[in-house]
């Protein structure tokens, strides 16, 4: 408490890009869900600090907050808003067709008519990430790696954005069946039923401990947490089970974000949000606004496995380098991975 | 039913865990034919206990038991037709949840027996997850880290027992409120404080697994009990404490006797509202035990609602052991042992939609509350504050 | 222990519920304190007790003055209370409940039951009580109950007792018992502060009397003085004390009951083969230990009862297995044993308590609307008639005093047209006043032509109340016999012994239909003797 | 206590309403006792009671802002600063309350400006409709704190009929509100049926219901009726035009009809429990069930009634969102936690129907302004949260606020305190 008071100059920083206001409006869950909120966050974050900028923010705590949430950031006078998540589709839509000037991208999701039918305006950019070829890309990984012959994956709720990290993944290890002769086997997803495994909530950090306890107990050596913090969990059923599991993460790539458990991590799926949401408010700022939709793929990087760190010299390098052709034929479309989650 | 819906194949129950000393044979029973013993067996019961009931007699509660048990039995074998049901870890995660519903079901129990309502067991567990969260990461003690969650618990209690004993402003009013305060404290502090700085705030050491030595080789019940952490291990003399405490000791009979009737405890010079203090503020304290296994005993480190309701199950608990320490144990044990079960049975692959996986243990407690507790009568003067002229 | 209390002066808000009182106990004297309800007595010996706080005054022991912060002290300092309503915890045993505040502890801190249980039979012996330390006080009899608060205020070596009001709940044989019980514990040196209602009993034991009247000492007395005497001191008027009745014209019977058996909750026999029949016009005064079936004999009656066998007919048409709606709409009033519980709504106005089981249906409720302004007349009217003393019909019942609210029960159940009259202890623990204004009404709902039945543990209110009595012992009819049965025969009827040598019918189950009871003057012999269809001749054998 | 000293007062009174919350007694008197409430200082302690909770968050208000937390750092060189930081910190945040809940001065026209205070009130009809069937439960002794299931079983049913069915107008929209409200009447009936048949505790039931209703309306998004075809979210397709509830003030506010809907729930709602017939029951079997059943009242029958028109006034809640609130498809979480803010909305309002009406509408603002806070000032939604619970927390206790304001203690009680409020040993 005894710094020097700053001189009164430098306070306004620099003025000529100050009437860019970008804003955020979160999902449930909060800015810092460990999650596609807290990527989202960080990407305006990163945006703004490079345009030397402000920005707004507003957490949805509740499903009846996100209109005023979306409208009180237009009230505040933002030229961009960036809503993070399905759940604020149409409110986005909304916002939008009553405000043209003000531009709008929506992570993860499209925005459609009150009749389902696919909507585009000129002031609102989808974000959209097809998660299954990274998540391919994992579960060939995984059964790889795997020495039990049992790897494991859950969810929080089953939502889209969730299952089609699972799909993905399930895939992936038939492919490696496939290809490899092996047949190991996916506990906790079923593709073809579309029913597994799930902790009934995001914020329950002990009902994915209690559920990868009970993957481990059944043998699995690998797990894929798609369930926001809930990964945490595993983390520690791990930890206390003494087993050699290991964990795919999601989303962001958890070795960085969370480096606490980092010998656990054999990958991570990840969506770069982060990434995405910077370079859409750069362009926004810089009147480059495009409503065309993003759609993250292997092929431009929007979705992609990140590097294995601890896991390097663990893994067969022979696997990772077919996971390279894998990659590869994905992005050929000599691969094509589907998931009844895939963003249409 | 079970015979019905009969499941051809190899029902196996793993009884052993890979580190035991005496390694149980896994038992393997033909699904089908087992289902068949069972229903005879059920059936038989059936009828003796209709009889007993025509005759107006009671059913013994053994009989029930059985029962409960063989439908139990009869139920995991059909689920795990062509499969393999790890005993010992089903039994182990049912303890794991349990252990917050057990200590906030006990600092329920206590505070109710004195005859103030606790509706705020939920933010007195989540007080405890935070608190020790945080003191132990800072202190790097997780000692210290349980004592703080206790002293979190006991805070909100306080502000609980002022409210409602000196201000004789509504316990349930209170207890809501108090819910709302502490998941908005918390998340405050959890977003302001604790995530930017999680590696120095929010990184608590965890309790480690103690074996006890003999104890924990016991078959089946050796590593489901007694290799747990210091928290489960707190928790069991907790309920046995409180058990005899409450219904074997002077500070026990004093409790009850406010508790069901707080003018009768004064006319023989018991000072009403200092035993209620005092012991709103121990069951605040216990509670908070229970909020620090979130943090210190299962997944180390505290995120936001973290206890998910945890509280309101722990209230049922209380209810649905009938005020009694020991059945509120049974009852919170099982909640999580349904609840471990439909997450066991939804990874050895069950047809049934996860959505109705989940409900599974909220239904067995509609069920068990409306089938086998009924009514059940609260202390006297629970929720009733105790005005003097 | 001498004790003084010199100028107690005791509000509560405006209300000075105690003014300057002065009341000296005389070591090992029987003090008895006469007071219509509300007086302050009450209030005085919590205010003794250290429960309240005077404003003013102080008490001294042995002429020391003394403070209590609370009970605590005042026990310590010898000073015993039993209280007007039971301070027992029901779910705790006998010896649970003499421990209570006073617990010895083995090693650990483990309660030492066995002491207690000792002490309680050591006590229990000593009176003669015969109580079980191990029972549950919500099992008990109240008159069991009450020994348990003797036996507590005892194991505390109390050397002055106060009992407030502890005969309203006891039968007349366990009165007689208590009073030995007091000039027991007096030779041994007690001092005693005795409150009653009952005249009787204070001049049967005390040594000196005390009157209060609104908060005020009024007069001092000696047991000789009379019972008009102490009344009008009491009062502040004259009352009469004896209720005046013309001689019962009994109609056809109305009522009845045939054969009637009541299984409880538990499984348990509680009313047991019971036949009987009440004409019009006539009370039949159902009288009996406490807890020998009455009370689940006016429960069956009222419908409820789940289990019961028998047949119970009302004019002709059946009642049983009926709901109490349909009871109620049948043209059955009933005064509930225990007001509070089950006769009124405590935070509910006397408007609305005097609806309370009119509450769907004409007049008060009209296509489902409240008749509000409707009920607002009848309240007025009906609180004027039956005298209800209050600041005005919103009052909530649960201000008002016992007395008063035995008014407001007693007014809703005789202000609608009745074809059976049911009161179970209509004047427990009210004061002479009140209990003359009761009895008047419950004499007068007879001369209207009402069949009436009053059950009650009272002696004297069953000698003046009853045309004929019914005796209860363990869910049996020991015998029905004229209203003006000596006591003693009535004394040993009620301890379940059956009247010998003709004095009474053997089968008076039925006496409207001619039986002719050989014990003179009952006013029964002038029934009708054609109206019952069969005689029946078993109940009364025990 | 424990002083010899002999008091000229007697100990504090309680105040009559806030030790006795269900009681029934205020109904005929209760212009008087708003009259007697204002006289005796009641307003002014829970004016208050806001001011202190105010307080409270302003001080959370300070320690999150960024300016302050810079100004701090250099407190001794230039106290000033941090103190007008503060200042500038906290009335920004207030008055972006004020101006999110009830006038916005920024606006040019009255007709924009007053467009806050109809937020407010679109954000309290669904408070106040749960929070009625909340304290009718609280009248008949029960403790609904099934709010959430029984909204979400509302806005499934009625929802279903809203997006799935074709009617004209006006029917199509009263259809869609009956099978809402007759949806969360279902899910409370249960609740009362399984209390009345096997006395199971209603707390309990209550809560595992919740949790029923949760995942069962989340199957029925992922693969039932409520599902929208073609698309893959957990989502429902929007409410069709005829089904939703018409703007009250022209489509530039969001207030809508929902709201005249909850005004004549209100008044249904007073007009049940003090001058019907079925209240009068209520009342009977919540203060007293045995004097109940002595005077002819099915206690049992009522609890399932209760409860049934508990759960529909819950329903009703939910209803309004889908029909009013969140028009364009809804998910499993539409009961937005009103079910569990009801219980304090109703506790709030003392369970009397108007006492509810007013505490809604105080929640309502808060919601609505906790927008504006959020968006201008960046102050965390957490602190609404706690300033709301903290208001409530001393509104119910007066004699802390009059303690800490050191206001003198009202004179002689209007209502003597009981010796002791718990019921007395019955003697049997
Ligand atoms: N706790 C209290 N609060 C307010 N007023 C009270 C309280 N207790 C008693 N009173 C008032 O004090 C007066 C005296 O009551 P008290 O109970 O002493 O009467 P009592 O003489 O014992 O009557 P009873 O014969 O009916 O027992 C009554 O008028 C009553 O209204
Ligand atoms: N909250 C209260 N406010 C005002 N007066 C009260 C209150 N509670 C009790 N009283 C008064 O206290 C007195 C004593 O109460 P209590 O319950 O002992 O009645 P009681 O007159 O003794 O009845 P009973 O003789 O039937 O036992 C009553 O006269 C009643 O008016
Ligand atoms: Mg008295
Ligand atoms: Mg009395």
């Amino acid at each position: 408490a005894c710094a020097p008071a700053p001189t009164d100059s430098g306070s306004g920083s620099n003025d000529s890009a100050s009437d860019f206001l970008p804003c955020i409006v979160s999902d449930f869950g909060g800015f810092d869900d460990k999650s596609f909120n807290q990527s989202s966050y960080d990407g305006i974050t990163a945006a703004s600090k490079e345009l030397g900028v402000e920005f707004k923010q507003a957490e949805s705590t509740t499903e009846d907050q996100y209109a005023s949430n979306v409208s009180s950031m237009v009230d505040q006078g933002c030229n961009f808003i960036l809503t993070v998540g399905f759940a604020l589709a149409n409110a986005t839509r909304d916002a939008a067709q009553d405000n043209p000037d003000v531009d709008f991208a929506i992570i993860d999701s499209a925005i459609s008519n009150d009749d389902f039918s696919p909507l585009t305006l000129d002031n609102v950019k989808p974000v959209l990430y097809d998660t299954a070829q990274a998540a391919f890309l994992a579960g060939y990984l995984a059964a790889g790696t795997t020495k039990t012959g049992i790897v494991g994956t859950y969810g929080g709720l089953q939502f889209p954005s969730v299952t089609i990290f699972m799909d993905g993944f399930v895939d992936g290890v038939a492919y490696h069946n496939e290809q490899k002769g092996t047949s190991v086997t996916v506990t906790g997803w079923d593709k073809e039923a579309q029913t597994g495994t799930f902790a009934g909530s995001f914020d329950d950090i002990s009902a994915g401990k209690t559920i990868s306890q009970n993957l481990i107990n059944s043998g699995v050596d690998i797990i894929l947490p798609v369930a926001g913090p809930l990964f945490q969990g595993t983390a520690q059923a791990i930890n206390d089970s003494g087993k050699d599991v290991a964990i795919i993460g999601v989303d962001s790539d958890l070795f960085e974000t969370t480096p606490e458990f980092g010998g656990l991590y054999l990958t991570s799926v990840m969506k770069q949000m982060a990434d995405a949401a910077k370079q859409i408010i750069v362009d926004a700022a810089g009147g480059d606004f495009s409503s065309d939709p993003y759609v993250g793929t292997l092929e431009n990087e929007g979705v992609l496995l990140a590097p294995l760190h601890d896991f390097e010299s663990k893994v067969d390098p022979a696997l990772v380098t077919e996971i390279d052709t894998i990659k590869a034929a994905i992005i050929s479309g000599d691969i094509v991975v589907t998931s009844d989650a895939t963003p249409k | 039913m079970l015979v019905v819906f009969g499941r051809d194949g190899i029902s196996t129950m793993r009884l052993s865990t890979g580190s035991d000393l005496i390694q149980l044979p896994a038992l393997e029973l033909p699904t089908r034919a087992t289902g068949v013993v069972i229903t005879v067996l059920l059936l038989a019961i059936t009828l003796v206990s209709s009889r007993l009931v025509y005759k107006r007699a009671k059913v013994p509660v053994w009989l029930i038991s059985v029962f409960a048990f063989l439908l139990l039995v009869g139920f995991l074998v059909w689920a795990s037709a062509g499969s393999t049901l790890p005993i010992p870890g089903l039994l182990f995660g049912s303890i794991s949840l349990a252990v917050p519903l057990i200590f906030g079901a006990l600092g329920g129990v206590i505070s109710e027996r004195v005859g103030v309502v606790n509706i705020a067991i939920e933010g007195q567990l989540l007080a405890g997850a935070f608190t020790s969260a945080l003191v132990a990461s800072v202190t790097n003690q997780p000692l210290l880290g349980l004592l703080a969650a206790m002293v979190a618990g006991m805070a909100v209690s306080f502000v609980l027992a002022a409210f409602s004993i000196k201000y004789f402003v509504d316990q349930v009013i209170v207890g809501v409120v108090l819910n709302v305060l502490v998941i908005g404290f918390t998340g405050f502090l959890y977003s302001q404080l604790l995530a930017p700085n999680s590696a120095l705030l929010n990184q608590p050491p965890k309790f480690e697994r103690i074996h006890i030595p003999f104890l924990s080789e016991i078959p089946i019940i050796g590593p489901v009990l007694f290799r747990q952490t210091l928290i489960v291990y707190l928790m069991y003399v907790a309920v046995i404490a409180v058990y005899f405490a409450v219904f074997h000791t002077k500070w026990g009979l004093r409790l009850r006797a406010v508790g069901e009737h707080p003018q009768a405890a004064d006319t023989v010079g018991i000072n009403v509202a200092r035993t209620r203090f005092l012991n709103v503020s121990l069951a605040g304290a216990i509670v908070g035990l229970g909020g620090a296994y979130f943090t210190l005993g299962s997944v180390g480190a505290f995120g936001k609602e973290m206890t998910a309701g945890a509280g309101f199950i722990a209230l049922a608990a209380v209810i649905f052991g009938r005020w009694d320490p020991i059945r509120a144990t049974l009852a919170a044990l099982l909640f999580g042992f349904a609840s471990n079960l439909q997450s066991v049975l939804s990874i050895i692959g069950s047809p049934v939609p996860s959505e109705f996986m989940l409900m599974l243990p909220y239904l067995v407690t509609i069920f068990a509350v409306a089938g086998l507790v009924g009514r059940s009568r609260p202390p006297a003067a629970s929720g009733k504050p105790y005005i003097k002229s | 222990m001498k004790l003084e209390l010199r100028g107690i002066t005791k509000r509560f808000g405006a209300l000075i519920a105690n003014d300057n009182i002065n009341l000296v106990i005389e070591p090992g004297e029987i003090h008895a304190l006469l007071g219509e309800n509300g007086a302050g007595k009450s209030t005085l010996m919590n205010v003794l007790y250290g429960l309240y706080r005077a404003e003013e005054g102080e008490i001294l022991l042995d002429d020391t003055a003394v403070h209590f912060a609370g009970p605590g002290d005042a026990m310590s300092a010898g000073i015993g209370m039993v209280h007007q309503h039971f301070m027992l915890i029901p779910v705790f045993t006998v010896a649970e409940n003499v421990m209570l505040g006073n617990e010895q502890t083995k090693s650990g801190g483990r309660l030492d039951l066995t002491a207690a249980r000792a002490r309680v039979r050591e006590i229990s012996d000593r009176f003669g009580f015969n109580i079980d330390p191990d029972a549950l006080v919500e099992d008990l009899p109240v008159g069991v109950q009450q020994r348990v608060e003797i036996i507590k205020a005892l194991s505390r070596d109390a050397r002055v007792l106060v009992f407030d009001e502890p005969t309203a709940v006891l039968t007349p044989q366990e009165t007689d018992e208590f009073m030995v019980i007091m000039r027991q514990l007096k030779e041994e040196g007690t001092s005693i502060v005795f409150i009653t209602h009952k005249l009787r009993e204070v001049r049967e034991v005390a040594d000196r009397i005390t009157v209060i009247r609104l908060g005020k000492v009024v007069g001092e007395a000696l047991p000789t003085a009379s019972n008009e005497e102490l009344a009008t001191l009491m009062v502040g008027r004259a009352v009469d004390l004896t209720v005046d009745k013309a001689p019962a014209t009994p109609g056809k019977p109305a009522l009845v009951v045939k054969n009637l058996t009541v299984i409880d909750p538990r499984g348990q026999v509680v009313v047991d083969d019971v036949s009987f029949s009440v004409a019009a016009g006539e009370i039949l005064a159902i009288a009996g230990v406490q807890g020998n079936g009455q009370t689940e004999l006016t429960e069956a009656l009222m419908g409820l009862q789940p289990h019961v066998a028998g047949e119970i007919a009302l004019d002709g048409s059946s009642l049983r297995g009926h709901s109490v709606r349909k009871v109620l709409d049948a043209g059955v009033g009933f005064v509930p044993e225990d007001r509070n519980v089950d006769g009124l709504v405590a935070s509910f106005s006397i408007a609305e308590n005097l609806m309370l089981d009119r509450s769907n249906q004409e007049p008060f409720v009209k296509r489902f609307n409240l008749q509000l302004d409707d009920l607002k007349t009848f309240a007025e009217e009906t609180v004027k008639e039956f005298d209800v003393r209050s600041q005005g019909i919103e009052t909530p019942v649960g201000r008002l005093s016992g007395g008063n609210q035995q008014k407001v029960v007693l007014a809703r159940e005789l202000s609608r047209p009745l074809r059976l009259f049911v009161a179970a202890q209509p004047t427990r623990g009210l004061d002479v006043g009140s209990i003359e204004f009761v009895h008047e009404r419950i004499v007068a709902t007879r001369d209207a032509g009402t069949p009436v039945i009053v059950i009650s543990t009272e002696l004297d209110e069953v000698a003046a109340l009853a045309d004929r009595i019914m005796v209860m012992y363990d869910g049996r009819v020991v015998g029905i016999v004229p209203g003006d049965t000596p006591r003693s025969v009535l004394g040993l009827m009620m301890a379940g012994v059956a009247p010998t040598d003709g004095t009474v019918p053997t089968d008076g189950t039925v006496p409207t239909d001619g039986t002719v009871p050989t014990d003179g003057t009952e006013p029964t012999d002038a029934a009708p003797t054609n109206s019952e269809p069969t005689a029946s001749t078993e109940g009364a054998a025990v | 206590m424990s002083d010899s000293q002999v008091p000229a007062t007697p100990p504090t009174a309680p105040p009559s309403a806030s030790t006795e919350p269900r009681k029934s007694d205020e109904e005929p008197g209760r212009w008087h006792s708003v009259f007697r409430e204002i006289t005796t200082g009641s307003a002014i302690i829970s004016v208050l009671a806001v001011v202190l909770a105010l307080l409270v968050g302003a001080v959370m208000i300070a320690l999150t802002t960024t300016d302050v937390q810079e100004a701090a750092g250099y407190f001794f060189s230039r106290p000033g600063d941090m103190l007008s930081a503060i200042w500038q910190a906290v009335s920004g945040a207030y008055s972006a309350l004020f101006q999110g809940s009830i006038y916005n001065f920024r606006r040019d026209s009255f007709a924009d400006g007053i467009k806050p205070l109809t937020d407010t009130l679109t954000f309290a009809t669904p408070l106040i409709a749960a929070g009625l069937g909340v304290a009718l439960g609280f009248r008949v002794g029960m403790f609904n704190i099934g709010g959430r299931g029984q909204m979400l079983i509302a806005a499934a049913l009625g929802g279903w009929v809203a997006f799935a069915l074709d009617l004209p107008y006006g029917i199509h929209l009263i259809a869609a509100l009956v099978v809402g409200v007759l949806g969360g009447a279902l899910w409370g009936g249960i609740v009362g049926l399984l209390k009345a048949r096997t006395g199971a505790h209603e707390v309990i039931t209550t809560i595992m219901l919740n949790y029923v209703a949760f995942y069962l309306v989340s199957y029925l998004l992922r693969d039932g009726f409520l599902k929208t075809p073609g698309s893959n979210n957990p989502k429902t397709p929007a409410s069709k035009p005829t089904a939703i509830f018409p703007d009250l003030l022209g489509s530039n506010y969001n207030l809508h009809l929902g709201f005249v809907i909850v005004i004549a729930a209100t008044i249904f709602t007073w007009w049940l429990l003090s001058r019907s017939n079925l209240g009068f029951q209520f009342r009977a079997v919540g203060a007293n069930p045995s004097a109940a059943r002595v005077a002819g009242i099915g206690v049992q029958r009522i609890y399932v009634y209760a409860m049934l028109i508990s759960g529909g006034l819950v329903g009703l809640a939910g209803i309004n969102q889908v029909l009013g609130t969140t028009t364009s498809g809804f998910g499993a979480t539409v009961d937005s936690s009103i079910g569990f803010d009801a219980i304090t909305v109703a506790l709030l309002g003392r369970s009397k129907p108007w006492g509810v009406f007013a505490a809604g509408i105080l929640f309502g603002a808060f919601k609505a302004g906790s927008f504006s806070m959020q968006a201008a000032e960046g102050v965390p939604v957490d602190i609404i949260v706690v300033v709301q619970a903290l208001i409530v927390l001393f509104i119910a206790a007066p004699p802390l606020v009059r303690a800490i304001f050191r206001l003198p203690t009202p004179g002689a009680p209007t209502r003597k305190p009981r010796l002791n409020v718990t019921q007395e040993v019955t003697a049997k």
